[in-house]
């Protein structure tokens, strides 16, 4: 049985489902608990699990998250929840010096099995400090693992494994998305780590996009496809681990790629998938890997100018068009 | 005390209450705007803690420096700043204060030494900790005054740089905002012990004043600047107030928090506005009548503030790129 | 209060005192090994502080919970560990509690609940309080003690962390070894204020403690482990101590910042191990030939453990890419 | 005049002589007075400057960096000190929140002119909290420019332009160089920002390389022109802003790279400069761009262990040797 739901419905789900499950599952944050979060995802939690296991904090994000760090090591399974992706740079520390690197650092001899949740996404008017994509930061310490779901469906299976796996997990939320109904069926699922997803089959060009991109390029691929350009469009899932063999056997074969995220791309994640590419690939391709991030600019709060900072299906389509016709010869 | 000097000083107080009148009509229009879907993104209403921004804005100097919050409006108007730019800047316009770029919760007014509000609760505490080192260092003689929100006590950076501050005695003032609230959440639920407390431990000589009476935030502001500039800072300053809205412009179903008897009581007793225009009155400084022409031509400068910021240019595209980095034109084409 | 219970207690008091002798030992091993160059990397001497580890370690249950520091060789030793891993992981070696992966700033031993050293200074202060609230949540009657210096309490994790601990009555004692120094400075330079006022401003019962008396540590301690397990914690322990070596073992010209008087005022007059034996044998409880042969046979084992671990193997380069996530055998082949 | 200086010399020497030029800059940090830094690199600067312009703080690195963005929004110049390039992690929201992203949120009413000096660089036995290369993630991040010497002669020039620039400037030292020595002139020069510096000329292949790893490339070079393979080595200087130009051109000249980093290298500084190059070099390229960074795991402590982690000159010139004799096929 299939519904749909919201994408704030969907982790609320699967949180409760977790709760339900496993007793050491407890979620940690601001404004969680009668709130439910300024976004709402976690409204009701509450009720059902009582302010012991869902606990309204102080605004304290590195002190609530080491708290987290020291629950996981000792039998709890902490859901942090950090209100905007933002308030990562304030956790760096905790998530990645100790977090990250408890496991290693002790031999295996402890675990840290936490989930940070949070957020990515611009365009909602929030400016420079809410605003930010930062899943490439943490995507560069070893020891974590990274989910960005692209739907309500992707989203409760993530978190689901994400909430069962020993290891710390941050997961990125696209908060435009909260509201973005998707199906999603009744019975229990997972969606595990490290499996990309193809999302449409094409010949012509490998479109890889993460979290908020997803539609982005579903859309751009409609619009190809009118064209008569068909377009690959594969979502990774989990950038920790990342599955590089879905990704480079489809760009084998349709010879183009095009990455697409919206963290800012300099130094951001579409240069990792697009190195793995051009290298791994190097044999078939027909033209360089284009790739498209947020502009490397802090986000701008006027409306006139956010809206130009993040990828499009637009300049999706016009680049990929540009690599499928040849049009990249500019880029030497 | 300052009651008692009250009939000297009829231009400081008609100043006084003009800001805060101002204050509340900056809001009551951006809360229309943002309700009139015409202000993008999120904002927080100053409504109610007008004394507390004028009582501190007014004892300090143009080119003294403060730092503010999410809940920044207030700030920036007692700090000097006009209206058609504030306007401006809520609606990203590029006449903004910040050319639109920051918004109401970055809205920045170095003309008047205002270093901006900030979106990360407690983000400014080193800001203005470090402007007071800045001053010291420099010799300006200038101080700095960080203002705060109860929940943003909770931050680890506020100890950090209270402690720098004690030791080497800098001229800042903390200014705690204690409207009672952390967003949907009591702060008596989420800070254990004692606030004031907290900062005397670190030596830091610390105050507890009502933040509804503008005279008393004030006199106290007053003497605590003075004594500042004399090195005899930093200090900590708890100013008991209250925000009439929610937290943000779209907190309207708050019953679950907070009950409606209790902003009523402080709207109907504890108004910094009503009781002060009331007081003016009782000591003759300003007529009802005058009361009433202030509000008028306040309410007049701030629909033409308004009308203005509606009728004026975003900023050109070719702005995206540009102010990434100090000397670089464009940064996308560096 | 302990010393009237003195005679009862005979076995406690031989522990703690061997205690003391096996981290003196172990140091003074480790100090060895380093100035001979066997030892890689860089490590922090505990010496001069045995009676706070011990004292409060052998309040606790095998299963309670501490948290270490880059100090951490004696909460190691106090808490159960054995010379022989202990020395191993010093060396890097694949029998070290770590696998080798850890080494002196980053050692742990989960089989006796130490949750590890940590070499960010005030690192551990979550880890600490988020086992408290494990505890508490999973209703296992641990509590947790976290260790740190008096030049941690400068970081806001600590503020963050015990005002939680506070507001949800965590079983958790913060033991503040003050030793004095942070580093090469005298930390009462870049502490203002009371670090004993801090905690209690937070609304934490705070003792102040001869951390060279080990029976008055112990006392303490013990008093305040039975209260946390009744759910009245937190509690803040400030503990008056002295580091004997320099803030690291190369740091051997410290003239400058502290002087030789000083530590020989502290060697002579206020050994936590000296002064409690003396005691012992006044007490009747040991004689001095007792004692004697407890220091040698500790002795014997530091260095058949040390032995042991010179001799003992790498591990296999296969490990490199082990223990990166839990569940993966091997990361980069994952 | 030249003469041969420690790295730690040369860094000294540039901070004393912005300090004598511009009476606006001071220096911060934990034990940078009378113990002049555990690695005693600021030695001496207290005595010509004061305490009042060599501050020593508590353990506060949130703390002081923010006391240096206000300092340095209101006429100051301040030179943080980070002991450790790890304790990055701790000071990410007043750098990259607040510094990085001033400038622009204010509408270039405010400026930012402070310089973050940490260090990087593992094989010190310091294991994996005192041994990280974190300059991918403030290169990440807009408004920031990031600097990475790679000598006493670089570390001088670069630290002056950056303690110069209006911008937060994050310099990394390679703490494993302090004490190497290099030719020094004596009199007064500068480096200018986004300016690549090629060390060697080279036909066959471009090796890139940041900080410690220039050294690493250059004895990777020499062994390569052994055997009759001419490297080129091209230090980029500073990652942010990155002289592009300078690495294509060399890339369509010798078509073929390799570049290395000691960051980790998933989501590293080797992904943007490879996405670059494939992208940029396309038409030219005879061997898929290579790139080594360092293993993505924690830094091991153990002396068996660590030194597998990071880039070695074998390895460069392993890789090297087999991209300019197609061995690099069996990357596909
Ligand atoms: C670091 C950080 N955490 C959380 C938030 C979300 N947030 C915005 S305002 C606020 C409450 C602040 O309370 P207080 O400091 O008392 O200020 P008030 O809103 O009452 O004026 C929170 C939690 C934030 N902006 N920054
Ligand atoms: C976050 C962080 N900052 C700085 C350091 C460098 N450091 C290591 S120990 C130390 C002094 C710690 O003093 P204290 O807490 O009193 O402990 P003690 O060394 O006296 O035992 C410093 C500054 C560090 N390891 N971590
Ligand atoms: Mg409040
Ligand atoms: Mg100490």
């Amino acid at each position: 049985m299939t519904r749909e739901l919201t994408l704030s419905k969907a982790v609320n789900e699967a949180i409760a489902e977790e709760m339900r499950r496993d007793p050491t599952v407890f979620v940690i944050g601001e404004d969680v608990a009668e709130a439910g979060t300024p976004f709402k995802v976690l409204a009701g939690l509450v009720d059902e699990f009582g302010t012991e296991r869902v606990i309204d904090t102080p605004i304290s994000e590195p002190g609530f998250t080491g708290l987290a760090v020291g629950a996981a090591m000792t039998g709890s399974r902490p859901i942090v929840d950090l209100m905007f992706g933002d308030f990562l740079f304030l956790v760096m520390d905790q998530l990645c010096n100790q977090a990250a690197k408890i496991h290693y650092m002790s031999g295996g001899t402890m675990t840290v099995p936490m989930v940070l949740r949070t957020n990515l996404g611009a365009t909602r008017r929030s400016a420079a400090q809410h605003s930010q994509s930062l899943h490439a930061l943490v995507a560069h310490i070893p020891g974590l693992k990274v989910a960005m779901p692209s739907s309500a469906y992707e989203a409760k299976g993530l978190l689901k494994t994400a909430i069962r796996d020993d290891n710390p997990v941050v997961i990125f939320e696209d908060k435009l998305m909260y509201q973005d109904k998707a199906p999603v069926p009744e019975e229990e699922y997972l969606i595990p780590f490290g499996q990309a997803n193809v999302l449409r089959e094409g010949r012509d060009i490998t479109l890889v996009a993460t979290s908020s991109m997803v539609q982005v390029c579903s859309k751009a691929a409609e619009t190809l496809a009118a064209e008569g350009i068909s377009a690959e469009v594969i979502d990774p899932r989990t950038i920790v681990p990342l599955d590089e063999a879905t990704i480079v056997a489809s760009v084998r074969k349709t010879s183009r790629a095009l990455v697409v995220d919206e963290g800012h791309q300099s130094y951001g994640v579409t240069a990792e998938i697009a190195a793995r590419i051009a290298e791994r690939a190097f044999y078939h391709l027909d033209a360089p890997v284009g790739r498209i991030g947020a502009m490397d600019v802090p986000v701008p709060f006027s409306p006139a100018l956010e809206d130009l900072t993040v990828p499009t299906p637009d300049a999706v389509a016009d680049r990929a068009r540009a690599l499928c016709k040849g049009g990249w010869a500019d880029a030497a | 005390m300052a009651r008692a000097t009250a009939k000297t000083n009829t231009e400081d107080y008609i100043r006084m209450y003009t800001q805060m009148v101002r204050i509340r009509a900056f809001e009551d229009n951006a809360n229309q705007l943002y309700l009139a879907a015409k202000m993008p993104g999120l904002t927080h209403m100053y409504s109610g803690q007008e004394a507390v921004a004028v009582g501190i804005c007014e004892a300090l100097e143009d080119d003294d420096r403060i730092t503010s919050t999410h809940r920044g409006h207030g700030h920036c108007v007692a700090k000097g700043a006009e209206f058609k730019q504030m306007f401006c800047e809520l609606l990203g316009k590029a006449e903004g204060y910040c050319r639109g770029k920051g918004g109401s919760m970055h809205i920045a007014d170095t003309s008047h030494g205002n270093l901006g509000a900030n979106a990360i609760v407690g983000g400014s505490m080193g800001i203005a900790t470090g402007a007071a080192l800045s001053a010291k260092l420099q010799k300006t003689g200038r101080i700095a005054v960080c203002f705060f929100g109860d929940g943003a006590t909770a931050q680890g950076l506020w100890y950090e740089v209270m402690n720098m501050a004690a030791l080497w005695k800098l001229p800042v003032i903390y200014a705690c905002e204690n409207n009672g609230y952390s967003e949907y959440t009591r702060t008596d639920e989420i800070a254990a012990g004692s606030i004031t407390a907290r900062a005397e431990a670190f030596g830091i000589e610390s105050f507890e004043v009502d933040g509804q009476d503008v005279l008393a935030v004030n006199e106290l502001a007053r003497g605590l600047v003075e004594r500042c500039r004399k090195g005899e800072g930093p200090f900590f300053v708890n100013l008991a107030t209250y925000r009439y809205h929610g937290h943000h412009v779209g907190d309207i179903n708050r019953d679950y928090y907070r009950s409606k008897d209790e902003e009523s009581e402080w709207k109907q007793h504890r108004d910094p506005i009503t009781n002060f225009g009331k007081w003016l009155e009782a000591q003759n400084i300003a007529s009802a009548e005058e009361l009433v022409g202030i509000n008028d031509a306040v309410r007049r400068e701030a629909e033409a503030a308004v009308a203005h910021a509606e009728a004026a240019a975003y900023p050109d595209v070719s702005e995206v790129d540009m102010h990434v980095h100090a000397g670089i034109p464009h940064a996308l084409s560096a």
